[in-house]
Parts: C-alpha cells; structure tokens; sequence
C-alpha cells in the first residue's frame, strides 16, 4: 500500500507511568477519552459503527489522509458490537496468499499499536495451535503452514510431543477419542485486550477531531440520482457524500436501507468465561473438529469460543447447547480442568460470508462503502481494514490489498480461497 | 460347509447359543431394570403412498399376527416379528399403491428396556418427554438417545414399562454401552435374549 | 488470627450435628468442625477471620454475606479451586488452603500494591507500560503470576459428571417460603412440579427465623409429602434460555460431582427471593464487616458468634432482627445506627486485618469489632432478564422490580414485592395457581401435536386466567454509598472511586464503566455490586438510576462446572461387523469421523504387493450406501450425477460424480442397477449422511412427485472388497449362483448370488486397479463370510488390507479423493471429470455453473505428477511455485508406490501447468525445491485398466 | 434449546433438525443469467424480523418451511414444503 503521508498523533493528555504517578499525587482526573459533541448537520463521511472496524477507519481517516470532518454513529455504547464480545485472537496464518498478506499487515499494525496510539493495548504473543486430530486436518494445517512458509509467516506444523511441552494440560495419549495428531502452530499468534484496542482508536480518532456518536442509531440513507446524499438517526438527519457501512452482524439492515444485496448471513457466535485461576496455560490453542477453542487471559480465566450457532438469528442470548458441547470438547482436549466453572456466557453477530472472507470496498450505489463480512474473524483484521477503507474513501480507488474481496467477486464467481478448506477461524 | 451365523454388532454376555441362526445371550438378569439385545428380531421397513395398517405416525400396536407395527414416520412404518420372519412380513404387506417394502433386519441393532424405572433412566440420555401424557404405552417417535439417531417405541411388558430402541446396526454396540453405563446407578442388568418381542 | 472459639450454646435453629465432629486443615492447620458447617462457619468458630487475600490490591477479606456468593471465602480444597467456603459443607480429611496469597494469608507480598494503590486507578493498565514495546512481554509475566483464584493440576482427574432431562409443567427457581407455596399450588392445581433450592435445605430466609421455625416446618412437610413436586436442594437454577430450557446444576446427586439437569419448563416461576446489598464506605471490606443476613445466618444455622462488639447499621426489619440476634448471642451492642432516620456510618478503622472503631457521620467514633449493614436488596432479576424482562427501578422501595415477562415466565417473592407473610403466601399461592393453568394449556397442546402423545385431557378445570394481587412494595430508604469511598466489587477490588474516575474520562455509561473498571465482571456477577455501581454512576453523571439501568445478566446465575455441563463423553463411534477379527488381527485404528477403521495391519506397502501379486480382501463397509425403489430413481439419478444415467441397465453398475448447485465437487461413487426400479448407490463414507438428506432434498421440495422411495443402508450390508489377480480362483470356490468368467460377469456389472452359503450381490468395479469385486453381504452374517473367503484363500495366499494399502492403490490408479483431491472451491471440471459432465442434459445439480465453467480459461486442474527424482515423496501440501515463489498449485496426494518403485502424486495446479509433459517445481517443507512431471494419465499404474478388466 | 414446530412432529428440539436456510426459488437453469443464479446461491435478505426458511426434521425426515422472527426467535408458522401455491417461494 502506498504510504500516505502520515500525521501521527498526539494525544491531549499522554499516558504514561510517570504521569500516571503524577496524577495520583496530585489527585488530578484524566480528560475523556472521547468527547461528546453535538451532531453536525453534515459531515465529510458518516461512518456506521463503532466498533474496531469504523473506529480504525475514522482514525485512519483522519491521521492517514487529514479527512477529519467524520462523524462514527453506533446505536449503543463504543465497541458494544462484536469488537467488544469478540475472544480476541490474533493471528496471520490464514490458507490464501491474499489473506495472509492481509492478516499479516494487521498484525504488524497491532504490534506497535500500543506505541503509535499511546494505549497499552496489551498483545500478547502466545503461539497458536490448531489441533488435527484426522489425517485430513493435518493435510489442511500442513497446506496452511505451506502457503504461510511461501508468504514468509512463521507456521509450522508440530507433533504431539512438542504440543504437550507447550500445553502440559493436553491430553496427547493415542487412546483419546480424537487423538492429537499434530497442530499448526503459529508462534506470532496471540490474544490483545480487544476493549483497550477499541479504545485506543477512540481516543486517537477524537483527538484528530472526529465526532463519535453513542446511542445513535441510524434508521434510513438518504440517496439521490445514484449518490448517498445523507443518513437519517434517532438523534436528527446528518448530510453526507460518503458512508461507510461497518456494522457487522447488521451490515445487511443497513445495505438493505440503500437496496444492495448482500451475501450474507447473520448468525450468533457465543463465547464464555470461566472463573480465574493462576495461569496454567499459555498458549492459544484451536480445535477445528471439536469446534473449540481457548486461551487463558493475564486476569487467569479461560476465554473459551466455538463455531457459529447453527442457524441464524439476531439474537444475543446465547444458548445452554453451545456451554454444553463447549465444555465436553474442552475436556476431549484437558481432561485435568473438569472443576473449573463457567462464570459468565455471552453471544455476538456474525456476518457469515459464502466463502469465509470480507467484503470491502465500492458497492452499486456511489459513496455507501461497505467493510463487512467479518465473520468470525474480523477482529484481527481491523487496523489493516480501517487503513484500507480510509484509503478508498480518501483516494476514491480501491487499494490493492483488498481487491479480491470486492462484492462483485459473488456475482462473477470469484470466490476467494479461505473457502477451499474452511474450519473454525477465529 | 456349515450353516452362516448371523451376528449382532453387540457382544453377547456368556453363555452365547445360536437361535434361528442368530447368536445369541442365554445370560438371564433378576435386575428390576433390565436391558436386552433383541436385534434377531425381523425388521422390516415399509413406505406407501397409501395408509396401510391403521395405524398412524407416532403410534405403534401388535396387529393379529402379533407382529408389532410402528407408525415410524408419516406414510412409513417400521414391521417387527420374530427371528426369521422378515419374508413372511413382506408378503403379507401385499400390493397397494406404491409401496416400498425394504428388510432392514441387519442394518438395524435393535435393544429392549424393561422395568418400573426405565423411563427415568432413558431421561439422562433423551430429551424427549417420556412421561405417560407425552408418551403413553404404544408411543413411536425418532429422537437422537445418547447422541445417536434411535426410534424409541414404548412397547410395555405386562404393564411393566419397556422401550424398544432401534438404530442404525454399527451404532448398536456404542449405544448399548452408554445404556448400560447410564443405567448403573439403576442396578441395570444386562438380560439375555427371548424369542418373545 | 485465631482467637479461640467462638461457638455459642445451641441455638434454636441450627443445622449442625453437635453429636459428631468432622477434622480437616486449612492452610496446613488441623480444624474440627460439626457435620452441617460450611468450612467457614467452622473455621470462624474456631477464631479464624480472615480467608483470602483480594484481587488487586491483596487486602484480607473475610466474611461478608455467609453465603454460596460470599466473595471473599474462596478456597482451594483438594485439586478444586475456587470452592465457596461459605456453602461449601465441611467433610472429615478435607484439604482447605487460602488462595491468592504467597507466601502465606498472614504474609502477602503482593499486599505492596496496597501501598500503590492510588496509582492503580481505572484504567492503569491501558496507561503504562507503553514504551518501551518490548519491555510489555516482560511486565505481563509478572502481573500474570498475581491472576487471582485457584491452582490447577495436569494430573487432576476428569471425575464423574452426568446429564438429566426434565419435563417438568412447572420450574420453581427458589425455596424460601415464596417459592414453597408456588410449588404446592401449582401441585395441587394438577401440575408436575421441580422446586429448587440453592441452599442445602428448603426455607429460603426463614431457615434462620427462629419465630418462624413452627410454620416452615408445616410447609416443607407438605412440600415434600406432595407426590407432584420434587424437591432439589442444593441445586442452583443457572439460566433459562428460548422457549423456557431451563438450567439446574444439582450438586448433592448420589455418586457425581454435580449434574446438569435440562428441563424443558412450560412455565417458569422464580422466587429467587432478595439478595441483601453491601454498602459502600471506606473499610467496607475489612474482616468484621458483615451483611445483616451473614450475622443472622452464622447465629442461627451454625451456632457462631461473629464478633465481640458490634455496630449495626439498620435500614429495614432484617437489620433489626440481627440486633436481637447479637444481643441473644451476647455480642455487644456498641451502637445501633438507625438509616430510616438518615444515621449512616462512614468509615471502619483498624489494621488490615480487621476493625476497631468505626466513624458515624454525626462525627463520634465507636468501638467495635463488627459492623453490621443492612441498607436495603438487590432483586436477584438475572433469570428474568435472561427472559426478556428489563427491570425496572423503583426509588421508593430502593430496588429493581420485574416487569414485562414473558407468557412461559412468572414471578412471586421478595423478588416482586413485600407485603406481609399472609399476603406474600396469598400472591405465591396465585401464581402458582396460575402457572399450572398455563402449563396444563401448553401441556394439552402440545399432547394435540405430538403424534405420539396421549390425546389430551378435555379442559376440565377453570381455565380462565387467575388474577394475581399485587404484592405491595415497603418504602425504604436509597442507601448506597456513605460519604467516603468504598468497595464496591468485592471480587474484583473496585471501588466507587474507581467508577467515578472512569466516568470522569468519559466512560460515562454503565457499560463502558464496567468495562474499564470490571466492576461486576468478577465470581458474583453482580448479584452484591450491580445496583451500587449504578448508583455511582448515576451520581457521578447526574442522572437517574432508572436513567443509567443495569448492565446486562448472562447465564449463569451460579458458576458451574465444565464437567457438570460437558457430562458423561457422548461421543458416538462406529464399527463395522468384522471389527473383531480386525482387533484380533493386530489392525491399527483409523479414526475416520465417527467411523474406527483399520488403516494397516502391520505393513501396508507389503499389503499393497500382496494385492498386486497374490488377492487381498479390504472390509468397505462404511462407504455410504442408498437403497433407491420407484419408477423414477433414474430422473433421480439423472439430476443428482453430473452424468448419464437412462441407459444403465439392470445388472450394470455406473461411476458417478455429484456437485452441488455452485458447481463444486461433492461426492463421488458407483451406483448399480439390481433391478428394473431398485438401485443401489454407494456414496463416500464421510459424506454418506450429506448425499442422503441431499437426494431427500431434490425430491421432497423440487420433485415431489417423483415416486422414489430412500432407505439408508450403509450398514445394512458388511461390504468387502477382494482384488488381486487371484482372485477369481479364490471366489469361484465359495460363490454360488453367479458365473464369474469375465464373459458372464464383465466390468462394471453387478450380480446377485451366494457366497459361503449367504446370500449377497456383488459388483465388479476396481478402486485398486486390480481385478476385484466388491461382495456385499446381510451385515450379520458379515465376520462369517469374512472368516470364509480368507480360509478359502489361504493357499492362494489371501492378506486382509487396510485403508493406508487402498489409499496408496488408488494413487497409484490416479483416482482423487473428494476433499482431499479436490476442496471446497472445486468445481466439476477442474477435477478432471470432462468426460464425465454431461453439459447436454436437460438439467442437474450445478449445470448452470459447470455450463459456465467450461467457457472459461484460468481455473485450476487435478494431475498426476511424477518427482523428477522418483526416491523424493514431496509431503501432501507441499505447495507447487513459479520461478517468482508464487504460488501454482500443491501436492495433495503422494506416497511411494511399492508397485512402482517411485513417488507419486496428485496435485493441484493452474490450468496453464496442466499440460502433460511439463515441469513444475515443488516446494518441500523444508524450503528444498524438487521438479516433478505432469503426467498424461491420473494412472501411474496401468492407465489403460488391462489388469481390472481381465 | 429452541423448540421447532414440524408439521408432523409438533414442537422438537431444535437439535433434532438441521436448518437447510432461508427459502428461495430455484431459478430455471435453462435460462437463467449468472448474476440470476449467484444470487440463488449466494444471496441472502438476512431480515433482523420474520422470515421464511426451510428445516429438516431428522426426526420424521420431513423437509418444511417455517416462519420465523429472527431477533426473537419465535416462530409463528410451519408447513409442509412444495408447490401447493406456484408463486410461493420454495
Ligand atoms: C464471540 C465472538 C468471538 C470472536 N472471536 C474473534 C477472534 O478471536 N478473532 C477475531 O479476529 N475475530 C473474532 N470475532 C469476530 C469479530 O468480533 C468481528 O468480526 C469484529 O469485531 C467486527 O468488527 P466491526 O467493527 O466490523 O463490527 P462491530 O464491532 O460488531 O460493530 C458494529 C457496530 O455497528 C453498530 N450498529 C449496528 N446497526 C446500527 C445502526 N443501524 N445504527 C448505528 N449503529 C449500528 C452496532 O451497535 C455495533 O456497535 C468474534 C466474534 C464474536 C461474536
Ligand atoms: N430474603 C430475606 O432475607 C428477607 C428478610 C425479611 C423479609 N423478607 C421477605 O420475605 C419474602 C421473601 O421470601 P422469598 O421466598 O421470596 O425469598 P427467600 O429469600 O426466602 O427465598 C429465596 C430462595 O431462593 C433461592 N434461590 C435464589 N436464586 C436461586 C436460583 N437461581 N436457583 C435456586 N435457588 C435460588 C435462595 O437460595 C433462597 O433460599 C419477601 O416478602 C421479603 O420481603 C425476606
Ligand atoms: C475476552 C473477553 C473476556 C471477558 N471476561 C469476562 C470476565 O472475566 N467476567 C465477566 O463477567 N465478563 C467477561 N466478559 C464478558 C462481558 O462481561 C460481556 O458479557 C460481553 O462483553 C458481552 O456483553 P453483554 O453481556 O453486555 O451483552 C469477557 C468478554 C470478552 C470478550
Ligand atoms: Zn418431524
């Protein structure tokens, strides 16, 4: 991507320990994160969602491309959508050399993002294990580790001795129901702070001058000749060129407001937490058969996801089936961890694409953008997404990085690759 | 060359004997619950177009016969008969419309629960209301037990309640062990077969 | 710490068995306790105050409500962290240690951060440890090791869990005196009834109201003497979910650890009673500040004095109740702080580890060892949350009521209201009148359903709804937050301060507060902390509690274990009818999906030569199998198979290839002819179960007048597979019935016959590229015929082959694997399938796309590929590159061929490296780089079939 | 656990069914466009309100159509597929 010129930031009140000891002495209060602002009656671009997605590209915006006059509308609270349900998984080793040079930007972006935004958005590099426990899976995470060892990502498929010394909780006995094989293990992989990263791009794009708009919600696009002219909220009509669409789970209420179509399907993805105990697990670790997976956080609770609900739906209340397989999966893979507690559950949206990859980019429709399709992977990808998309909007040309995943690509059956041997991802 | 025996997919408890060809449990169980391998029996599948047999989709009853017909699916019913009967059961289905007649006999394992507590322990395992409003004596319906696909059909045994469970054949031994594995805390016992179905 | 005991005289409703003593050890000293004490009630009465240590700031804590969600009573018992030590009943030989210190409760190293602990403000984390980057790896390790809760064991075993399902009419969540009487109108209004208590024993808060002991003995009488309720106590009802499944952890079930029970309610009650709230005010967590319930709980069940001198702070008739209680267990009154009259206390003094005086607002400072609160409730509304109902605040009552349930859903209790003890009965009774009326309804409808139920009652009884009076609300005072600071998260060690701060740095919504504070995030979910985080909130932004509302309750209510909700492994496997021989016989296990399978017997490429010199037999049983009858299974066929199917006559057998409607590859196998209108397909044995409900598909929602009748027969047959050049002479000596020379029984033909006295058909199809047929037999009679071929080919030199023998053959034939060989991108043509897709049909499954698939150029294609240097087998995956590291294609298929001497492969590579006779470069694991050939034929091995057509 | 109402089973556990999607009409591939036939395939009108979709019974192996609200999950309607009324999508 060509290197816009970049701004950099600096924020009103910088954090660091020295003025955090300095505050604590003098009793002081830290200034907001972010502002509230009255609405504008227009801006430059409207940016639906909150989440990381529209909150990066308002950052991105504003710091890459001096496009400050946005407004980020969310109808309930920052990060409220998937970017705050989300377990937060980062990783790069994806099938498709498209996805892995795409994947692998966003991690280098989050790797110095606690610098570049001054928030310690708390990345912790864990290595990443997806379990075969089938001849056929080792085929997939070998073919993955391939494609990844081409692209120069660190990947490599690993035995079951290796996996036991960096999970001794792993049950790797040959005489398990399903046995463990061999893992793709991926030591760049990890777990951030996903509510710190939300925050961060918060606090970036306000002090760049860009409006964030809680409880706002957005009930109809106003389009004119072709052209989005503006968008209607709870809180009043803004006028507007340009909108991007970043609402996950609800992208298709929203292109449904301006009579695109979508390839997409809503379905709930749960997740749950159980109740803390010192740290026993270090590492990532993925089972695609068993539709699982874990990571145990610095608070010490294990972070537990699966593979979407089974049909789809709005719905956030979660279910008692996912717990249930969730726990009898776990204890497949742990044996040791049967009285540990699950202490909370809870679900998000899922914006299910056909081939398990993001739509991005230009739609019919001149000035409504979409950056959606996120699936059950979108949380990784939201730096590199929001430079992206704040590269359309500002240049009016889709950048190469996000080419392949333009919405044209279902209509002319160009489906990108990630399809060719889809498994749980996260 | 000597007669083929025919086997179960469940391991028969000792002492085994071979009974119209079929190897068989002669092990007999006093257990107040008890379960048993009756996959020998005759298994006979029929689909039509037409209503056949009087009876409906969810009920089962022995017809004149004696042979127990199960009402297993709308327009399917599922005939049970003694060992070696699959043929006679097939003709006396006769020409009626279109009509499918297919022996299922050995591509079904097919296991009989007996006793007061029987539907309690079935509760730890199927999901489907056993209770007698919901499922009365002659009840039939498919529902996954222990995670495999089984018709349950409550066929009760001198007023005793009894459940035959009927899946598919290479499940039979899975499904028996998680049967008895739940019926443990019942003091299940594992009963031998009898010609009687 | 220990100060001597601290038991009193028998009190009149205790629960412990003073007949009979328990001994265990806490943190490594030996305790005795009475059977019916929770390990707190023993060790306090025996002078211990302080159980752990807190999460941020390591502050010792002791008891705060003595109950199950007693935040500071977490223990380690045995390999179980975590264990509520204020529920949990003490047992002889327990092993009890304190958590979340080190080295020891008395010594805390990590009790620094006290000394820090303006500085570990909200937010602390996100504002340090910044720069320099990589220091962050270093820093986390440390703050990792102070992650609060238990310590886990790699060798902890799993233990013993189970399931149960339930029908109940009627859940009852909750067993105190509300939800008592629900249970017993709902009983005797006709409805099955399951009433469960958290507690250990029914009663609710009148179990330590000894003016009360007479009545509750009368109900729980009734209650347990009704033959349509059961009774489970120490079962906690953890969440509801659609359509009214109900979650109950049952923890006192004979012989498992605990037990989840799922019970599909059609009406739930929840009489969760009221949860009594903290209150927030400097030292408000110190050892010897109590909850008012906690006081009258240690009095009356457990016969334990919880402090010497006391100040109580009462807002309502429990605080009042607990200064009886005090006085009757001669703990002094130092004063009593009246807060309806506007008193409050403001802040507990003393070290660390626990009180001393304590400061009224009138500005006096009293001495005392106890501070009692009782400032109001916190309805317990999670459940009916989880139910769709947002509760709504009332200032007058100082709480939050239910309000919009749902039709399956009604509630009854100090959870709706007050009243007196007559009125509350009279409104428990009204619902629990009215919950069997609408269960019985949704009973009789459901019975009219279900065909299999019992044809429903006639409506005998009153149905006409039954008016429930309301239960009226008692004023009491808003008390939250005295003047000072305090905890308000016990378990995660926020303060009001904290929540004050992160509003102030715009986390002004009680969602964003919780988030950057965890307040509420910790073990109690809320149940003591929500309703004053709230409050804060809401004074520090200056709106209303209504305004601000509550964040949202998840399941569970109570935490639950993962073996509870995982259960006894259900994880079903298959096994064809020879599997013992298979075990017998030294097989090594092959888990394929459900499917176990024998992969090699010991040698496979030795099993390879054996098929390709003398005969081998392979057990196929799990390939998918479909009986097909009607006059129209060949329509069936014809929209199903990419190709033809009209001409296939009876006793032909016919390679067909499935794709979906997008054109792509799923599934492959051979489907014969048995008779004029009956098939038989085989399918895959992975994707048996997909080709079934597929075919279903087609014909109940586009053809649903097709007459074609599916039976699934997969196992129906044993199906084995005898290939070799031998194998003819082999067969003839056990078949009967069938002509087997190659005139009467061709290549691709089916027949039916006997083999070892059984009757069976088989087919002549050739997945090894030997000469073979395939024999299937009644799946009983399997093991024998098994037996009987390879005694009767003992001479000829018969060896039973594995999956890894036929995987390798049929590379060697160049046959593809569906998912392995192709993925799930693949269309049809790039399969190498041309001849096979028959784009002149009128229509078939994907048509549209393979039509448009064959106008274009630039797809990939399958090949056969040789490794130029035939010793090297490039590991399946390896990827295929260009001059440039871009990347081509990949291997998805290689071995070394016994039969060949030499490496083969399949692959996957763009169309323009398809062509036969060019060079591709491999990339190997290893980063080497190898050339391979791309082959004419998918065969390596006898491409023209001279071998299986003989 | 939701519950679904089959036609021929009442009301089942939802894990007792497969959930084949929303239901579309099949366009006639004789004539049809490829922008046609990807929307067929590919495309959704994912409403956040009711819908109908199909679902199979694993229980009486029936294949049905239901309506559904998507954000409650409530449904209101089941019936048997098929082509009772030609413009009713399938
Ligand atoms: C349980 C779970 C686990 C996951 N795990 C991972 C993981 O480990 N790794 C990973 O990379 N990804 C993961 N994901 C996926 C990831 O969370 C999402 O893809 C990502 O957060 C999407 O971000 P977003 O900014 O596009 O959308 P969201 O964060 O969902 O934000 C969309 C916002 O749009 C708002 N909105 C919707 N409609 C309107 C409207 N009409 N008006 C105004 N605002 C509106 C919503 O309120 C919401 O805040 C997971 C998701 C879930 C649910
Ligand atoms: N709770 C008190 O301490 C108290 C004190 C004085 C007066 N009152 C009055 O008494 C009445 C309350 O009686 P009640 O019967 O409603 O409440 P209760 O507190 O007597 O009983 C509620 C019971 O429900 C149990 N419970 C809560 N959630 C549960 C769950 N999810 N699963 C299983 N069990 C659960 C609790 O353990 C408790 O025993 C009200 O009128 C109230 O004003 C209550
Ligand atoms: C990575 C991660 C860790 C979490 N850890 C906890 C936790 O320790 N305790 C807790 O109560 N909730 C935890 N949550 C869940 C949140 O409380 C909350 O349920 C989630 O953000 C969804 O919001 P909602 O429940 O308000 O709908 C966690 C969420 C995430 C994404
Ligand atoms: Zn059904």
């Amino acid at each position: 991507m060509s290197a816009p010129n970049r701004k950099g930031f600096r924020p009103a009140a910088r954090y660091s320990a020295l003025n955090l000891v300095r505050r604590g002495i003098s009793g002081s209060e830290w200034p907001p994160a972010w502002r509230q602002h009255p609405l504008r009656a227009g801006y430059d671009a409207v940016i639906i969602g909150a989440g990381v997605h529209g909150l990066a590209t308002a950052y991105y915006l504003a710091a890459n491309h001096g496009i400050s006059n946005v407004a980020v509308l969310d109808k309930g609270y920052v990060g409220g959508g998937g970017s705050g349900r989300n377990t937060a998984i980062v990783r790069s080793n994806y099938l498709t050399p498209e996805g892995v040079r795409f994947y692998d930007r966003s991690l280098s972006l989050y790797r110095t993002m606690a610098a570049d935004l001054n928030y310690n958005v708390m990345f912790s590099k864990r290595g990443h294990l997806t379990l075969a426990h089938n001849d056929g899976s080792l085929r997939t995470m070998r073919w993955r580790a391939e494609v990844n060892k081409v692209q120069g990502i660190d990947s490599e498929v690993i035995g079951p001795d290796d996996i036991k010394e960096l999970v001794p909780f792993m049950d790797t006995s040959t005489q398990a129901r399903y046995p463990v094989l061999g893992a793709l293990y991926h030591p760049p992989g990890g777990i951030i702070r996903h509510d710190a990263v939300n925050w961060a791009y918060a606090r970036a794009a306000d002090s760049l001058g860009v409006h964030i708009h809680q409880n706002t919600e957005v009930t109809g696009i106003e389009v004119a000749a072709g052209k989005v002219t503006g968008v209607r909220t709870t809180q009043g009509a803004i006028s507007t060129p340009i909108v991007v669409n970043c609402t996950a789970g609800w992208a298709s209420t929203i292109a449904d407001m301006v009579g695109v179509d979508l390839p997409i399907i809503t379905h709930p993805l749960q997740a749950a937490v159980t109740e803390p105990v010192k740290m026993f697990l270090h590492a990532v670790v993925v089972s695609g058969s068993l539709h699982v997976y874990v990571s145990q956080t610095d608070r010490g609770e294990l972070v537990f996801g699966a593979s979407v609900d089974p049909f789809a739906s709005y719905s956030m209340r979660g279910s008692l089936e996912f717990t249930e397989e969730l726990a009898a999966h776990v204890l497949e893979l742990m044996p040791a961890v049967a009285k540990m507690r699950v202490l909370r559950q809870w679900a998000g949206l899922c914006d299910m694409t056909p081939d398990y990859s993001p739509i991005m980019g230009f739609t019919p429709v001149e000035g409504f953008l979409v950056d959606v399709g996120w699936g059950t992977y979108g949380f990784k990808a939201g730096p590199v997404s929001g430079e992206a998309m704040a590269e359309a909007v500002a240049t009016g040309r889709t950048p190469e990085i996000i080419a392949t995943f333009d919405l044209a690509r279902f209509a002319e059956g160009r489906l990108v690759g990630e399809k060719g041997a889809a498994s749980v991802g996260h | 060359m000597a007669d083929p025996i025919a086997r179960s997919p469940i391991r028969p408890l000792e002492p085994s004997t071979i009974l119209e060809g079929w190897e068989v449990s002669g092990a007999r169980s006093q257990a107040p619950l008890t379960i048993c391998d009756v996959t020998p029996l005759a298994k006979v599948t029929v689909r039509s177009d037409q209503d056949l047999f009087d009876v409906a989709y969810g009920r089962a009853r022995r017809d004149e016969h004696g042979t127990l017909v199960v009402g297993s699916a709308p327009q399917e019913w599922l005939l049970v008969g003694s060992p070696g009967s699959a043929e006679v059961l097939t003709e006396r289905v006769g020409d009626h419309g279109f009509t499918v007649v297919v022996d299922i006999t050995h591509g079904r394992a097919m296991l009989r629960l007996t006793g007061a507590e029987a539907a309690t322990m079935l509760a730890k395992v199927c999901a489907v209301d056993l209770g007698d409003h919901m499922a009365p004596n002659g009840a039939a319906f498919r529902a996954p037990v222990v995670a495999v696909v089984t018709d349950v059909i409550r066929d009760d045994q001198d007023s005793t309640p009894s459940y035959l469970l009927h899946c598919e054949r290479s499940s039979g031994q899975y499904l028996f062990d998680a049967l008895t594995d739940a019926g443990a805390e019942f003091g299940l016992g594992v009963d031998g077969f009898t010609a009687r179905h | 710490m220990s100060s001597g005991s601290r038991r009193l005289t028998p009190q009149a409703v205790e629960v412990i068995d003073r007949a009979n003593s328990v001994g265990f050890t806490f943190d490594g000293r030996s305790y005795s306790g009475h059977p019916g004490d929770s390990i707190v009630s023993a060790l306090l009465a025996s002078g211990v105050t302080v159980f752990s240590r807190s999460y941020k700031y390591h502050r010792p804590r002791g008891v705060l409500t003595a109950g199950f969600h007693d935040p500071g009573c977490m223990m380690q018992v045995g390999d179980e962290p975590n264990v509520r030590g204020s529920h949990r009943l003490v047992e002889d030989g327990m092993v009890v240690s304190s958590q979340n210190r080190w080295p020891s409760l008395r010594f805390d190293v990590a009790a620094a951060n006290h000394a820090v602990g303006r500085f570990l403000t909200a937010g602390f984390y996100y504002k340090t440890f910044i720069k320099p980057q990589p220091l962050w790896p270093a820093y986390e390790k440390i703050l990792s090791r102070f992650a609060p809760g238990g310590r886990m064991s790699a060798d902890s075993v799993h233990g013993r869990y189970d399931h149960r399902f339930a029908h109940p009419d009627v859940v009852v969540a909750g067993g105190g005196p509300a939800g008592m009487l629900a249970a017993l109108a709902a009983a005797e209004a006709g409805a099955t009834v399951m009433l469960v208590e958290e507690e250990h024993a029914l009663g609710g808060h009148l179990r330590y109201e000894p003016s009360q002991h007479k009545d509750l003995a009368t109900i729980v009488g009734r209650v347990a003497g009704h033959p349509n309720i059961e009774v489970l106590t120490d079962s906690v009802v953890t969440g509801r979910y659609d359509d009214n499944w109900v979650a109950i952890c049952q923890r006192n079930h004979p012989g498992v650890f605990e037990r989840l029970i799922k019970a599909r309610a059609k009406v739930l009650v929840v009489a969760a009673g009221l949860v009594e709230r903290p209150y927030v005010f400097a030292g408000n967590d110190k050892p010897g500040v109590m909850l008012s319930t906690a006081v009258r709980r240690l009095i009356n069940l457990w016969a334990v004095k919880p402090g010497e001198r006391a100040v109580v702070l009462t807002a309502n008739t429990t605080g009042d109740a607990a200064v009886e209680d005090l006085e009757r267990a001669g703990v002094a009154i130092a004063a009593v702080v009246d807060g309806r009259r506007g008193h409050t206390v403001v802040r507990a003094r003393g070290p660390k580890t626990g009180v001393k005086s304590v400061e009224l607002a009138d500005g006096s400072t009293v001495e005392a060892d106890l501070v009692v609160t009782a400032v109001g409730w916190t309805a317990p509304t999670s459940l009916l949350n989880m139910a769709g109902d947002r509760p709504r605040y009332d200032p007058a009552a100082a709480r939050f009521f239910a309000c919009d349930l749902p039709a399956n859903v009604l509630a009854t209790g100090g959870i709706t209201g007050d009243g007196t003890l007559d009125q509350l009965a009279e409104h428990a009774q009204a619902v629990g009148r009215e919950a069997a009326r609408r269960s019985l309804t949704t009973r009789r409808q459901w019975q009219a359903a279900r065909p299999w139920a019992a044809s429903p009652q006639p409506e005998t009884d009153d149905v006409s709804p039954q008016a429930i009076p309301d239960l009226p609300r008692h004023p009491h005072p808003e008390m939250f937050r005295s003047t000072s600071h305090g905890i308000v998260d016990f378990s995660e060690d926020v303060s009001s301060k904290d929540l004050v701060a992160a509003v102030a740095e715009g986390f002004n919504s009680i969602e964003l507060a919780k988030r950057y504070t965890t307040a509420t995030m910790g073990p109690t979910q809320g149940k003591l902390e929500t309703v004053n985080a709230v409050a804060v909130v809401a004074e520090a932004i200056d709106r209303t509690i209504e305004d601000v509302g509550t964040t949202v309750w998840r399941p569970p209510y109570a935490p639950i274990t993962l073996g509870a909700l995982g259960g006894r492994s259900h994880e079903p496997t298959r096994y064809s009818p020879m599997q013992s021989w298979h075990q017998a016989n030294g097989a090594k296990p092959l888990v394929a999906g459900q499917w176990i399978r024998p992969d090699h017997y010991g040698d496979p490429e030795a099993e390879v030569r054996n098929v390709r010199e003398n005969v081998g037999i392979i057990d196929v049983t799990p390939l998918g199998k479909l009986d097909l009858r009607g006059p129209d299974v060949s329509r069936l066929l014809e929209q199903v198979y990419v190709n033809r199917w009209a001409k296939l006559g009876v006793g032909g057998v016919r390679y067909g290839v499935m794709c979906a409607e997008d054109g792509v590859v799923l599934d492959d196998g051979v489907t014969g002819r048995l008779a004029d209108d009956r098939y038989l397909m085989t399918t895959t044995s992975s994707g048996a179960g997909t080709v079934w409900e597929w075919v279903e598909n087609w014909l109940q929602t586009e053809h649903p007048d097709w007459r074609v009748v599916v039976t699934p027969m997969t196992t129906s047959y044993a199906s084995m597979n005898v290939a070799g050049p031998k194998v003819r002479t082999l067969l003839e000596r056990i078949v009967e019935d069938i002509d087997l020379s190659p005139d009467a029984f061709g290549y691709m033909n089916v027949r039916q016959g006997r083999i070892a006295g059984v009757d069976c058909f088989m087919w002549r199809i050739g997945f090894t590229g030997e000469l073979s047929y395939e024999i299937h037999v009644p799946a009983g009679y399997g093991l024998d015929v098994w037996e009987a071929i390879l005694e009767a080919g003992a001479d000829l030199g018969i060896g039973a082959f594995g999956v890894e023998a036929q995987r390798i053959m049929r590379l060697e034939k160049g046959h593809f694997i569906v998912g392995q060989d192709t993925d799930g991108l693949m269309q049809g043509f790039s399969a190498g399938i041309d001849w096979l897709i028959k784009l002149d049909k009128d229509d078939f499954a994907g048509k549209p796309e393979l039509t448009w698939q064959s106008q274009r150029t630039g797809d990939v294609r399958v090949v056969a590929l040789q490794p130029v240097d035939g010793t090297v087998v490039p590991l399946e995956a390896s990827q295929i590159v260009d001059g440039s590291g871009a990347i081509m294609g990949r291997v998805t298929s290689s071995r070394m061929s016994p039969t060949l001497g030499r490496s083969i492969c399949l692959g996957v590579v763009a169309e323009n490296l398809a062509t036969a006779g060019s060079v591709v470069t491999i990339r190997l694991p290893d980063g080497d780089l190898v050339k391979a050939r791309v082959m004419e034929h998918h065969a390596h091995f006898d491409p023209e079939g001279t071998r299986l057509r003989g | 656990m939701l519950l679904v109402p089959c036609p021929w089973c009442g009301p089942r556990n939802a894990s007792d069914l497969r959930y084949v999607g929303e239901t579309s009409r099949r366009p006639d591939p004789a004539s049809v466009t490829p922008a046609e036939w990807r929307a067929y395939l590919y495309d959704h009108a994912n409403p956040a309100g009711p819908t109908t979709e199909t679902w199979y019974c694993r229980g009486c192996r029936r294949f049905f159509v239901a309506e559904r609200d998507t954000v409650t999950n409530v449904f209101t309607s089941s019936r048997p597929p098929g082509r009772q009324n030609p413009e009713e999508p399938r």
